[in-house]
């Protein structure tokens, strides 16, 4: 059991997490942060492994990973 | 004449540099300039020209004293922090008695400051922000077209009197688009039978600003003083703007700055007050000429994107004959068309 | 004629490329013109404005507290700049991003869905164009004509770009002149 | 479930300008990781330089100062000179270290200054928006190569990390780079080593670190790690340059 | 009160620095000022003090904004051609409101120029030879003994203000030996919460001189503007000498320069001239307050080891109100008491 | 009898102003030799440094301008630039090259400059009056480190040879000196081929010189050579550290 | 009593240390002084100088035109200096290395072997001393035990060089004496 | 055959050339040249072999070689 957060309002929507993520479960969500970036999600938390690979590439310090 | 074009400040440096025969640039990238460096490179191959990107700014200016000392037209370009970096250079360059170009498009200090436009370098231009007693000729526009001509003015002055010229802009000048008339101009390239080319068919030639026995050094500085004092005679250069001999107030601005005030010169007179304007063009030599009959005047404003620099200047000349008042404001903001008028109308208590 | 335009938006909206159209325009009409961009430290998104001038007389101050009109594409371009309009101005609000009515009633509005229409035509970069041709057919700073004349010149190698521009440009116009 | 992975403590709330993408929020991490680990955030002085990380002082949880554009080796000698119980590091981009810079970075190198320098590879002036570096590689287009990098006008790129171990005062001297997990971990482990070899009094103490400016590059984040990977690393080879100089 | 010992001028700044606290020094060799170093790089060692030799200038005044930003008293030293180096970090001390001293040890320039005595750094210390609007706290002793008191004042006064100061001698000074009288002295170490040393139970602290925002960065002008102010009606200091109601003329000249026509209003004095002397101890602030009262003047003379520098900021507070002369020499040479004496003379007519 | 040895012409008929013994003037014939047997004294444009050698352009017979401290690089540059069928070529002392010219050097070296350096290096700062050099031992009694340089305060000597070699952009790298006939023999090939190179369109190229400064050594000329040998030949060992790089 | 000497002769004569000598000797005595050498860019070698005065006044000018006396160790310094002798004052001329007469009628001339003496005394080097003895016996600027007091002082660490120089500076005071 | 010249005017008496010489045929002269120093001179011309090693050592270019 993993998962992960992504604090949307660091998020800047790069994609270098879901690039990175070996489950390739995390995708772009449609609603505009404040800053006018569509940040990151993880799209099917039940497969995360929580290997923390998306959040060692993440260059915005916004993901969160749980175990 | 030509066809009107429209273009950036920063970018009608460079063409202009290149139109008085400049083919020789080196330069540091900082903002609020990059459009030219960025202009150059593309420019100057296609001319056979010289871009180089210098490490730094002290290497880009020793690089300009080197190309000067072989004889060509040559120029570099920073914003303030970097212009301070060039100190050291630009003494030497005067010392050497080197004609070169020195471009400031200037940003609000002190220290790494903002990118926003400043007039906060007047003192470092023509007081010296170097060692030792010299003078760089300073020229100042006030709109794209006049970056065109006193650019090429700069390069013929710098070798009529053998001298480094320095070319004060802003950041809002850089920036601004406006149409430009680039004409037919031929700069007279004069001989340099005193730079270095080799000494074939000749004694050797020397380039140097040491004159170690004070006897000498005492020399060479009243020479250059009496070429600043020739400069001084021939070469300063103003705008009235509805300076006639009915004028009661009078504000001095030069630069992006002139064009603010003269929109409140305007709106000042539409108001009944008997406002002018003196824009100095040449900040150094400063326009003495220009106040030699202060006539019908009350009162003097002096308006500037700093905290009062050549207001000094103004007073100098004025010597107490009548009151000079200042406004301005520092650190990338600048004084409004309002603010100014306001002033304007402040004079009149 | 006197006019000071102040074009505001997110950057990459194109909001500085329109201001540069309308001084070509003026220059190809023999009028005096100016435009001055707005930049900060950070040229890679943030807000973008520019101000452009376009005037029978010439121009001094390149800055304007009060202009006369404004061209908004986004929020928070409304909210910075409303407010100086001058009274009777113009303001064309880019009512695709702009989730609020312009509460000023001194000054004449022009409220177009430039992004929605622009999306319609098939590039949603287009807006820019579509608030051009409704703020030129509302306020007549240049002709219309001059406008699209500029395009061959504007996508100088991007040929393909001008139809879709065109047609925005025509779009924009529509609208108002439909209001 | 447990948190296995979270903001350090100091990489401060503030969101980092940088734009989408750009690996210099990795290596912000990594340092601040690092500073945690070790448990020095207390005792941590930082420098920034003059380019994209001028603002590094707001998204560091720490003591920090900024330099003039090149000179944040002088002030992080000034700083260990005055505090030499106090850990000081530099954060330097190419532009700043490598240009106007270099004899800034030789000296404090020379000297053995017992400082580390976190140096930021990016082949490009980034802040100033996208003109040559020292380290731009030949054949590449910025804003003043348009035409590309030419040697006859412009030589050779620099190598920094190479060109550093010839000096004797040089402790630890290594190149990493941030385009994978595996990456990140090596360059992490780097990092930390140079703030270890501080405490332990030993310097001078420089990782380069290769990274992206996609901005500038013109790319997609994702793109200009595939870039980096396939132009830079070539020429810039990672791995080990220096470890324990003559430093006791 | 101690023993007087014979010191030379450039030892004298190191004892004094030293026994005001500074325990940090960075610099790089030039002459004038080269005893300096020596001296310090003998005594920092035995008091527990650094002395380091930097690369260049350049690095020595970054050194120094380092060393400042970590809280401790500290001190670099140069000459002519190596403070105009220093211009960018003078600018950023200034922006970051860092408390240093500063020596320029004066040359003649410009350029390379030569190693002889000059005052040829006036304007570049008071008018900001960096760019951006700042000020620096501008000492000019005119004894050994004045050394060592001006040294210790400005390092107090650039803690009490959080801002750069320039001790601003001549190679003339720097080489004279003359008796002093160390004293007891005990500087207030002032407590320096803004700087940095880890931040140990307490919100982290920044030194920074950037601010981006142009709001922000007016504000930050306006606040150093009002600094500025203050230290303008605090700290003006300047020797009157035989300036009393009677007085008909008057000399104002300053450091090196001031002893020379100290000697030659003597000698006015002798002949029957009501000859005065004004000696700015303080350039910036200039002591404006010294000519609140002109009283039965008739002439002025400014005496400067150059070519027309304080002439101006003496001009800017007269006003117009008498006529104010100017001799100068440069070069490294200067005017001498029989020439000064001679141009005294010439003010009757 | 016929003159086999004589004064070149592209030495100055006025004396030097060196000390007594100061092999500074050695070096000064050695460049002279070599412009006049290449030929090239007509198309030759020398930059003085700011040393003892400031006067340089009083003792060579041919243009010469003077730099600014350390900009000798800089300012070679731009001439070479303006004028690049001349020959340019620095000269320049270790005070000057090596410390506050670290970055010109370096960036000359980096950009394969089309010019000459001629680097003496004495191991202190002759014409100031003999203050410690980036290339003073570790060990020597200098104005500025009287208790003799300590690796803790000031770090180690740089080898400028050693450092510029990394760089891709310089062609030629040689380390001589002066201390008998034939080291001298060896500096004048050495310094000639550093010419000859620039004829041939290649650059950078740089001769290093362990040269005396009999003054601020405090020794005699003669105790001066002696000195050299047994302690700066061991740490700065003689020999060509690069020949032919790329550059065509 | 205001006393303003220039001391002049080859770099290596040690015409700096005499006067400053005269320095310590006058702030012991409680006197105004003051001691300034001029320097040149070629520290080794060449010409030295340099301006000692000592008055019962505080001292303003630290350089002077027309010193009261000058010491001259060689020919070039004589032909620098002999002119700018006030009238009435005094010049102590190194006979051993000036190979001419002193032209001035309206001064004060002592001239001695300085280099002679000190060469029969054993050491070349002592010639300084010879002639700060004669000197100070002509003009008594400060008292001649004050000057022997100070020789511990100065050749602190070289204390066997003492009494060399104690005997030159009798021996050139001797000499004046005999005069 | 061969002989040196010293260019007395030039000499700065260092004595390089003296130590390099091969038959130690260079002394110190005792009169003063126009700067202050005491030049070298040649003793016995007849041993001279023309090396040059002594011109190739002086510092200030004092010397001319015949041979
Ligand atoms: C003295 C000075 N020169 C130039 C600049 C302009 N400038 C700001 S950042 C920069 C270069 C930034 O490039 P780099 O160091 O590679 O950092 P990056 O932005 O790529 O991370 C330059 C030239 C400046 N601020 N100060
Ligand atoms: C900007 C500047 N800084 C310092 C000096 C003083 N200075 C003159 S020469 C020199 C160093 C000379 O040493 P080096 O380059 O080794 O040459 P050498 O005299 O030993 O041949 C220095 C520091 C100067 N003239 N200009
Ligand atoms: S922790 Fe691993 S598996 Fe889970 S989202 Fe991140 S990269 Fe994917
Ligand atoms: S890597 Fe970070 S910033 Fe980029 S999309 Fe993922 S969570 Fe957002
Ligand atoms: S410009 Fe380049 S280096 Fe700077 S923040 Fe953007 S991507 Fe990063
Ligand atoms: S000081 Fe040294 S380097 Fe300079 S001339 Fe004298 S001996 Fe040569
Ligand atoms: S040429 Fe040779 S043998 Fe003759 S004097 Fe010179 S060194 Fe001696
Ligand atoms: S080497 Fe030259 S300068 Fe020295 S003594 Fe011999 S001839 Fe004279
Ligand atoms: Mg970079
Ligand atoms: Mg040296």
């Amino acid at each position: 059991m993993a998962k992960i957060e992504v604090n949307a309002d660091r998020c800047k929507g790069c994609l270098l997490c879901a690039e990175f993520c070996p489950k390739k479960i995390i995708k772009q969500s449609d609603v505009l942060n404040s800053k006018g970036y569509y940040p990151a999600m993880q799209t099917e938390p039940e497969k995360c492994v929580g290997c923390a690979a998306c959040a060692k590439m993440c260059p915005d310090v916004a993901i969160t990973v749980y175990r | 004449m030509g066809e009107k074009v429209l273009m950036k400040g920063n970018e009608a440096i460079g063409e202009a540099a290149v139109s008085a025969g400049c083919r020789h640039f080196f330069g540091y990238p900082i903002t609020p300039q990059s459009e030219l460096p960025a202009y150059l490179a593309k420019k100057m191959p296609l001319v056979g020209g010289v871009f180089l990107q210098a490490e730094s700014e002290i290497s880009a200016i020793n690089m300009v004293y080197g190309a000067a000392c072989a004889g060509v037209r040559v120029m570099t370009s920073s914003s303030s922090p970097g212009v301070s970096l060039k100190q050291e250079g630009i003494s030497y360059l005067a010392g050497a008695e080197l004609p070169v170009l020195v471009c400031n498009v200037q940003r609000a200090g002190p220290g790494l400051g903002t990118i926003q436009p400043s007039q906060a370098d007047y003192f470092q231009a023509v007081k010296g922000g170097g060692h030792g007693d010299y003078r760089l000729i300073t020229l100042s526009p006030s709109s794209v077209q006049e970056i065109i001509d006193l650019i090429r003015l700069g390069f013929d002055l710098a070798d009529k009197y053998k001298t480094p010229a320095m070319f004060l802009a802003d950041g809002m000048l850089g920036q601004l688009m406006e149409p430009v008339d680039l004409g037919e101009y031929k700069s007279e390239i004069k001989e340099k039978p005193w730079a270095l080319s080799g000494c074939e068919g000749r004694a050797k030639n020397t380039v140097t600003s040491i004159w170690i026995n004070p006897e000498e050094m005492e020399r060479h500085n009243i020479h250059l003083q009496e070429k600043y004092a020739e400069i001084k005679k021939n070469e300063q250069r103003w705008e009235n703007f509805h300076f006639d001999d009915e004028a009661e107030f009078l504000v001095v601005a030069h630069g992006s700055m002139a064009r603010i005030a003269k929109s409140a010169v305007i709106k000042a007179r539409e108001e009944g007050i008997k406002a002018s304007l003196i824009r100095p063009i040449t900040l150094w030599p400063f326009p003495e000429n220009a106040f030699s009959s202060l006539k019908s005047l009350k009162k003097i404003l002096v308006v500037e994107m700093n905290m009062g620099q050549m207001v000094e200047d103004v007073r100098l000349v004025v010597n107490g004959r009548i009151p000079v008042e200042f406004f301005g404001r520092a650190g990338g903001m600048f004084p409004t068309v309002e603010q100014t008028l306001g002033k304007i109308r402040g004079l009149i208590k | 004629m006197h006019e000071e335009l102040i074009i505001a938006g997110f950057g990459g909206q194109g909001v500085l490329l329109i201001g540069q159209m309308i001084a070509y325009a003026g220059l190809a009409e023999n009028k005096h013109v100016l435009w001055m961009p707005a930049y900060g430290p950070e040229t890679r998104g943030g807000f973008a404005n520019c101000t452009v001038m376009v005037s029978d007389k010439e121009l001094y101050s390149p800055v304007t507290t009060s202009p006369s009109s404004v061209i908004v594409m986004n929020l928070p371009s409304l909210d910075k700049f409303e407010r100086s309009v001058e009274e009777g101005g113009l303001i064309v609000v880019n009512k695709s991003l702009v989730n609020r009515e312009v509460f000023r009633g001194d000054i004449d509005k022009v409220v177009v869905p430039a992004t929605e229409i622009a999306t319609e035509l098939g590039n949603v970069k287009a807006a820019n164009m579509v608030a051009l041709g409704a703020y030129i057919e509302r306020r007549k700073t240049v002709k219309f004509e001059t406008l699209i004349n500029l395009l061959p010149k504007i996508f100088k190698g991007k040929e393909k770009l001008i139809p879709l521009n065109e047609k925005a440009l025509i779009q924009g116009a529509e609208f108002v002149k439909n209001l | 479930m447990q948190k296995v992975f979270e903001k350090p403590v100091s990489i401060d709330e503030k969101p980092f300008s940088y734009c989408a993408g750009c690996t210099h929020g990795i290596i912000h991490r990594l340092v601040a990781e690092s500073i945690d680990e070790l448990g020095i955030r207390e005792k941590v002085i930082g420098v920034a330089p003059v380019g994209c990380s001028v603002f590094a002082y707001e998204f560091f949880n720490f003591d920090m100062c900024s330099a003039a554009h090149g000179r944040a080796p002088a002030v992080a000698t000034g700083i260990k000179r005055a505090r030499p119980e106090n850990i000081v590091f530099t954060y330097q981009g190419d532009g700043d270290l490598a240009a106007i810079g270099t004899a800034e970075i030789v000296h404090a190198a020379a000297r053995a200054e017992k400082i580390t320098t976190i140096f930021v590879n990016n082949a490009i002036y980034g802040m100033t928006g996208g003109q040559m570096a020292p380290t731009t590689l030949v054949g590449q287009k910025t804003d003043t190569t348009p035409y590309g990098r030419k040697v006859e006008n412009q030589g050779y790129p620099i190598k920094v990390a190479e060109m550093l171990s010839t000096l004797e005062g040089a402790n630890y001297i290594e190149r990493v780079t941030v385009i994978s997990p595996a990456h990140v971990n090596k360059a992490k482990a780097a990092i930390k080593k140079a703030f270890q070899y501080q405490i332990e009094g030993k310097g001078f103490n420089l990782i380069e670190v290769l990274s992206t400016c996609p901005s500038c590059w013109g790319m997609s984040p994702i793109k200009a790690i595939e870039w980096l990977k396939a132009n830079m690393i070539p020429h810039y080879p990672l791995g080990v340059y220096k470890d324990g100089a003559k430093t006791e």
